[in-house]
């Protein structure tokens, strides 16, 4: 098996390869050019979603399942526009310390208890879409700073926004981190073999804390930075984000079992689903066109990713010589 | 961990049993010093409201059961088989339901036979599956809402003895599942293969066939409980799940059932969406709002996924 | 000049007393060896003394210093390095990140030049000289990863090297290149631990043996002053019978393979297998020795070739084709691919049979419980143990309830262990190998591999062996282990 | 200049472009109007565009593309009123006139578009009229209501509760004591519905208030399984808004006494009407209402056809 033919190198490569062939092809179906208007509002969904998309993703590599970024996402949204009125720096902080919390406690209940996170954190991430109701009365709140709404979504340099690069930049972060340094091994380690990475002296339980404290930063930093660019916060974010993270996490090559994937396959990840975003936007396709679309997509996923078909498949190509 | 563990030595295990006693008799407490709390129209809302997220939870427990994690797609395989089920209405009550049935077994047990013999990951496959069904749906019907075609949907909604018939209907399903997990032999081999699949295939057990019938039964399943939502509602559209996914994995968790597959019981869920459908309602009586009535259905998930863990767990590595 | 000293160590899990008032002295640059039957608490001691688990009671002193060992990271600290009896790496890892993970002499930094230069180096030291560091673990196969393992821990700069059951899984010719990294890690200074139940092998590589019985350690003595039956009786107070050889008859043929190959694991093999006789498929690491077997249970969806069983073609690459055909598989690896850790040992013992105690679907519960217990005693399992999670039970235990699901079976026709007793004491040993005996006298054909020359010598009636995916040659008559020996590292017959 | 008065206004609504933002066809509701909307702009050779969604992150991004695409309009609908403003901002700020149909837009940037909006006060009123007038022709002297609302968050709803709640208290006998979120979810509604009937018992509700057909169905339904009597000379009286035809056919039963128009063709019709108009150079008032009907049993078949669409 070769570099290129593994799943977490193939998976995205492919993906994100066809994705922006596709796009580019975009002119044969409008029979108008691509103008940078079109990169930039592909990047703002990049914004929009990469960082549920990290903090999903890293879980997902450490062969965990955050289930609560969504919860995190409205939670740590509702907080900075809550408390952010006076000075958005005050809301931003107050997010990201409560997506701290929620990470940490919910980090330190999976890794103590070793008890499985997927469960967790769908209660955690119920838990979190009542207290934000709670906390606005069930009502959309309005963000009075119309210039940080303005500023965030500012074009640079055409194509990007303040939001756009923030993010981006937190991607090539964590990808250097995690490849340069031994995190990024033990993270896949106890994604691909927990007993056997902490028989080896790896310490799981603090990665694991660390982890999921990071994944809490990410949903509610990214939650307080939409909710700046949209002036507004609503309780209820919708599943919809949280399967669009998901799918743009697996066509970034981590898989549901652990121990696979990196932040640059996530990143491609999140430019796939972007450029997927806005090329059913420009392309103007109908709801459920899109809709079985993405069914397409998650097929391919499917296919990739399961062994039984995979058996089928070397069955076949036995059969027909 | 090693505090926890001497812990447990010393006040001899059962500490979690005493805590989730005492929880349990705090809600009953709390229930009981709660305005109508105690009457008979009260425990007749809780059971109405937990039985269409109860008999969506039995089908859920199969696919858990088998170690084949959750179906994301449950809303909208309910909302399809509700559709059909009122649209095909003008045929008579009998062919619609089998037809109904028939349409949900299929739905998810197509996804059963992937997950089966293809060994397909169920989540990704489930969250495809909903976007399909929404896509064509809506597609094929439009998006507009589908209205009985004929009369005879009432009977579900009828109420012998004062008690909806989807209660009735949920009590004997969870007999007749627990019955069937318990006494077939199928259902052993549900519990053998949830536990461990490379184990069950290599003793030569039919992994495929016994998670795409475990699949089969949880769509007819999803099926029963869409016939009873259709009747209710009198119109269905791909919306008419609403967050039926993520209450029946709630239900089914709030039960004991741990996701990891392999061990379960109806009765679990049954218990499990009973203890959610309680809570809802004091908190409901007592006038808290919608935000609250979610905090406290996550908090109580969290409390007995940790509980259940614990109990489960005590004295292995 | 002792390095470390355990006094009065214990341990319990949930009412089993595992460990009880252990004493235990090791010195610097010795080789001691810790022997004992399943079960005896040496695999506790080890978790006790590498952090994974903490004492109920009793003290570990490192130069004289008491530590508190709570964690593997303590352990470490302590200088403590470990292989573990479960096989403890991750298979999505390349081979370098596997040696270089949990060491903490590795810095923050990933440098991944110097990695692979130092995993070269550690993989040739074992012998591994084909296996590339950048490549995946998940390629290699079940020896070739546990020597990965080994080399991890003889390569972290340890004091104390633990090995439990290092060469459970290891051919005798991998297994000298083991020994001898261990020969050269204790010259070095350090102390090492080695768990095993190979009694032949701690008696030439080890300067001293401890005998556990029951939890509590029975005597320590130099390894010159044992020998082999000695030191039996102290492991098991007496010694096992052996299973007297009797070769049963041979019946009809019941599977035969024709043209059967697994592309890059064994090439065309024909062969046919009588009732009544046990056949040893006798290979190194990768010789395609398990992949014969694990194809023939369906395991391998790439076997071509035809396979007839009792005379009807078999569709091959279908686990549930071939149970059904009455072809029983045990694995090699009983933990993952076995075992229902969490079920009875009665629920275990009847996993394989559920179909035949149903009758229109349902499973019959006093059928049920008279299967159980009648499986019960032929495997020697007491009756009040049949409701014990089989995860409890120790390793031997565990694979007597393993083996015991396909015996006394009314459709079982061929019977394939691959590695049977691996990590099975004498006395557990004994015991399969009368159970794999009087399975064949009841007329099933069993094939097994092992990694043992003497299991193959003493259990089978005719060898096979292999080399580099080939058959190399079929001995019908007792065979001396040396001639076997060469065949299965030169591939050709010996003379 | 006002963008609506400068683009678009000249040579008729031939080869026009109009990119709608709209409900997606996921929604029964969104549906219909869609296929009204979208076939009545096609027949003037219009270009609608389709960038509908149900999803508020998503609509907020096709805004965006619709502003940078600079059709002669964009024809929207609002998800989450709240985070629609800043985008209508930038709209504005580009010259690109925007159309607002069914809910009105925030009032930060109520100036800033035109508007086909549902009176969503009169169908609360509607609402509170059919109660009253159910529970007078019933012969009470007092009686209590609940309500169980859309999605809380959105002005749709809060406007609904405002014309509700105002013309309820003109009829003070009448006592309003519940009003829980059912979020625009049947199933939800009648959860809600069956735990507040047994909170209040048969006797202590005597009105309800479902805020679409599709969700007072389910509140009936609650009330006959609980054993509450619907309708007739005692029952509970339920009414809705936004009729559907499954609340057409319940209202000739018997069992719904009242709903009212909202329906998706109508305000369909008037909006495209009206982008007709806007492109032809005519004018139309910067802000229209559509008229809506309260119905009951006496004029249900005058209304039945129109409500029966989706
Ligand atoms: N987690 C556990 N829970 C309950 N009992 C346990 C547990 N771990 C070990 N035991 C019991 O402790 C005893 C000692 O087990 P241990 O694994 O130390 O034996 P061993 O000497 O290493 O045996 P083997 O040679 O089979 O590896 C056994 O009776 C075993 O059943
Ligand atoms: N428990 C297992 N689970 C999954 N795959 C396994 C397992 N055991 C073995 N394999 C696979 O089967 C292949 C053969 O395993 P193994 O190391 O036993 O080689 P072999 O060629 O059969 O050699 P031998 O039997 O002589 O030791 C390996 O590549 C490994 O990937
Ligand atoms: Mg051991
Ligand atoms: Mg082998």
């Amino acid at each position: 098996m070769t570099r290129f033919s593994r799943p977490e190198v193939l998976v995205p490569g492919v993906a994100l390869g066809a994705t922006i062939l596709l796009f580019l092809a975009l002119p044969l179906r409008t029979g108008q050019l691509l103008t940078p208007f079109d990169a930039y509002n592909a990047l703002q969904v990049l914004a929009r979603l990469g960082p549920l998309i990290l903090a999903l993703g890293l879980t997902m590599i450490a062969g965990e399942f955050d289930l609560s970024v969504v919860g995190t996402y409205a939670f740590g949204g509702m907080l900075a526009v809550t408390y952010g009125q006076g000075h958005w720096a005050v809301g931003l902080v107050l997010a990201l310390a409560a997506g701290l919390v929620v990470g940490v406690l919910q980090g330190v209940v999976i890794a103590r208890l070793r008890i499985s996170s997927m469960p967790v954190t769908l209660a955690t991430y119920i838990t979190l879409l009542g207290a934000t109701s709670s906390l606005s009365g069930g009502l959309s709140k309005t963000f009075d700073d119309a210039g940080v709404t303005l500023w965030v979504d500012r074009p640079v340099l055409q194509v990007f926004s303040p939001r756009s690069l923030l993010v981006l930049v937190v991607f090539l972060v964590l990808a250097a981190v995690l490849a340069g340094s031994r995190w990024g091994r033990e993270v896949r380690a106890i994604g691909g073999d927990r007993r056997a990475s902490r028989v080896s002296g790896v310490r799981d339980d603090r990665l694991l804390v660390g982890l999921f404290a990071t994944s809490g930063l990410l949903a509610a930093g990214g939650g307080a930075l939409l909710n700046f660019s949209l002036g507004s916060a609503n309780p209820d974010p919708g599943v919809q984000p949280l399967i669009l993270a998901a799918v743009a996490a697996l066509l970034g090559g981590v898989s549901l079992a652990g121990g696979r994937g990196s932040v640059l396959g996530l990143l491609a990840g999140a430019l796939t689903i972007a450029f997927l975003a806005q090329i059913v936007t420009v392309a103007a396709l109908p709801t459920y066109v899109s809709q079985l679309f993405y069914a397409l997509l998650l097929a391919g996923v499917v296919a990739v990713d399961a062994p039984g078909l995979r058996r089928g498949a070397v069955r076949l190509r036995k059969a027909w010589g | 961990m090693s505090t926890i563990v001497a812990g447990r030595r010393l006040s001899p295990p059962q500490w979690t049993d005493v805590l989730a006693g005492a929880a349990l008799l705090a809600l009953l407490a709390v229930g009981a010093s709660t305005e109508r709390f105690l009457t008979v129209a009260n425990v007749k809302a809780i059971l109405t409201s937990a039985s269409l997220i109860g008999i969506a939870g039995l089908g859920l427990t199969l696919i858990v059961i088998g170690g084949t994690s959750v179906s994301l797609a449950i809303s909208q395989s309910v909302a399809v088989s509700a559709m059909v089920f009122l649209a095909v209405q003008s045929a008579g009550l009998v062919v619609a339901l089998v037809a109904t049935i028939v349409v949900g077994a299929l739905i998810t047990g197509l996804q059963g036979l992937v997950v089966g013999y293809g060994a397909a990951n169920p989540i990704v496959l489930t969250i495809a599956a909903g976007f399909a069904l929404t896509g064509l749906a809506t597609g094929i019907g439009g998006g507009t809402s589908v209205s009985p075609t004929g009369t005879g949907y009432t009977v579900l909604n009828a109420t012998p003895g004062g008690i909806p018939l989807s209660v009735y209907a949920l009590v004997l399903l969870t007999v007749a599942l627990q019955a069937v997990l318990d006494r077939s032999a199928f259902g052993r081999q549900l519990y053998l293969t949830g536990e461990n699949r490379p184990a069950a295939r290599a003793a030569g057990l039919p992994v495929g066939r016994v998670v795409m019938v475990a699949w089969v039964l949880a769509g007819a399943l999803f099926a029963v409980a869409a016939a009873f939502s259709g009747a209710f509602n009198t119109s269905a559209n791909i919306n008419l799940g609403g967050t039926l996914t993520f209450d029946a994995i709630a239900a089914v968790l709030a039960g004991g059932t741990p996701i990891a597959g392999g061990k379960g019981s109806a009765w679990r869920t049954l218990a499990g969406v009973l203890l959610i459908a309680t809570v809802s309602d004091i908190l409901l009586l007592r006038g808290y709002g919608t935000g609250a009535q979610i905090m406290v259905k996550g908090l109580i998930v969290l409390a007995v996924i940790v509980v259940v863990h614990l109990r489960t767990t005590r004295g292995r590595r | 000049m002792s390095l470390i000293r355990v006094d009065g160590l214990s341990k319990s899990y949930a009412g089993t007393v595992a460990v009880r008032g252990v004493d235990l002295e090791i010195r610097a640059g010795e080789i001691h060896a810790l022997c004992g039957h399943n079960g005896a608490g040496k695999s506790t001691v080890v978790r006790l003394l590498s952090g994974q688990e903490s004492p109920d009671g009793g003290a570990i002193a490192i130069d004289g210093v008491p530590v508190e060992l709570k964690t593997r990271r303590d352990a470490q600290t302590a200088g403590v390095a470990l292989v573990d009896q479960e096989l403890s790496v991750v298979p999505s890892l390349t081979v370098a990140e596997n040696l270089v993970l949990g060491d903490r002499d590795a810095g923050w930094l990933n440098r991944r030049r110097a990695q692979h230069r130092r995993a070269r180096r550690m993989l040739d030291d074992l012998g591994l000289t084909h296996v590339r560091p950048e490549q995946r673990l998940a390629t290699l196969g079940l020896g070739e990863r546990q020597l990965v393992e080994i080399a991890r821990a003889l390569g972290q700069r340890a004091r104390l090297v633990i090995l439990d059951e290092p060469t459970a899984t290891l051919t005798d010719v991998e297994s000298e290149h083991v020994y001898a990294a261990v020969r050269s890690v204790a010259a070095a200074g350090c102390a090492v631990l080695f768990v095993s139940h190979r009694l032949g092998e701690v008696l030439t590589l080890c300067d001293r043996v401890t005998v556990m019985r029951d939890g509590a350690v029975v005597t320590t003595s130099d390894a010159a002053a044992l020998t082999v039956p000695t030191l039996i009786r102290h492991m098991l107070g007496e010694s096992p019978q052996a299973a007297p050889r009797v070769r049963a008859e041979s019946g009809e043929t019941v599977l035969e393979l024709t043209g059967v190959s697994v592309p890059g694991r064994f090439g065309e093999l024909s062969l046919q297998v009588r009732a009544g006789t046990v056949y040893a498929v006798a290979g190194q690491l990768g010789s395609g020795a398990s992949d014969v077997l694990r194809g023939l249970a369906g395991l391998h969806p790439a076997m071509a070739g035809e396979v007839t069983v009792g005379g009807a073609r078999l569709r091959t690459a279908d686990p549930v084709a071939a149970a059904r055909a009455g072809i029983a598989f045990a694995s090699n690896d009983r933990k993952s691919e076995g075992l229902f850790l969490d079920r009875s040992t009665g629920v275990n013992l009847l996993v394989t049979r559920i179909p035949a105690l149903s009758r229109f679907g349902l499973v019959g519960t006093r059928r049920w419980k008279e299967t159980e217990s009648r499986l019960a005693e032929r495997c020697g399992f007491p009756a009040h143990q049949l409701a014990r999670p089989v995860g409890q039970l120790s390793g031997g235990n565990q694979q007597k309830a393993f083996v015991g699901r396909s015996l006394d079976r009314p459709g079982t026709r061929v019977l394939l262990l691959d590695d049977p007793t691996r990590g099975v004491d004498v006395g557990g040993r004994a015991a399969v190998h009368a159970l794999v005996r009087d399975a064949a006298a009841q007329g099933v054909a069993v094939v097994f591999s092992s990694t043992e020359l003497d299991e193959l010598v003493d259990l089978a009636d005719v060898v096979l062996t292999m080399y580099q995916g080939r058959l190399v040659s079929r001995h019908d008559e007792a065979v001396p282990g040396a001639v076997l020996l060469h065949e299965m590292t030169h591939g050709a017959e010996a003379g | 200049a006002s963008p609506q008065s400068t683009s678009g206004t000249s040579g008729g609504p031939k080869g026009k472009t109009v990119s709608f933002v709209g409900y997606g066809s996921t929604n029964q509701w969104g549906a219909y109007f869609n296929g009204v909307f979208t076939e009545k702009l096609d027949a003037e050779g219009v270009k609608v565009k389709d960038l509908t969604t149900m999803d508020p992150g998503t609509a907020v991004q096709n805004f965006n593309q619709a502003i940078a695409e600079k059709p002669d309009l964009i024809v929207t609908a609002l998800l989450d009123t709240t985070s629609m403003a800043v985008p209508i901002q930038k709209a504005k700020q580009a010259g690109v006139p925007v159309l607002v149909f069914d809910g009105r837009p925030d009032p930060k940037v109520d100036g800033d578009v035109m508007q086909v909006v549902s009176d969503n006060v009169a169908l609360g009123t509607a609402a509170a009229q059919n109660i009253v007038e159910g529970l007078t022709a019933q012969g009470k002297k007092s009686g209590k209501v609940f309500v169980i609302t859309g999605t809380a968050s959105s002005l749709v709803t809060q406007d609904r509760m405002k014309g509700f709640e105002a013309e309820m208290a003109s009829a003070p006998q009448f006592q309003v004591v519940d009003v829980q979120d059912g979020n625009w979810d049947p199933a939800r509604s009648g959860q809600i519905a069956t735990q507040l009937l047994a909170k209040y018992g048969c006797s202590g509700i005597q009105a309800a208030y479902g805020m679409a057909d599709y969700m007072a169905l389910p509140i009936i339904a609650s009330a006959k399984q609980a054993g509450c009597p619907v309708a007739g000379r005692n029952g509970l009286v339920v009414t809705s808004s936004n009729c559907f035809k499954a609340g057409i056919d319940a209202i000739r039963a018997g069992t719904l006494y009242g709903t009212a128009t909202e329906d998706p063709g109508t305000i369909a019709a008037q909006t495209a009407d009206y982008v007709l108009r806007y492109f032809n150079g005519e004018n139309p008032p910067k802000k229209e209402t559509v008229r809506e009907e309260r119905v009951t049993a006496k004029n249900v078949e005058k209304f039945a056809a129109q409500c029966s669409n989706a």
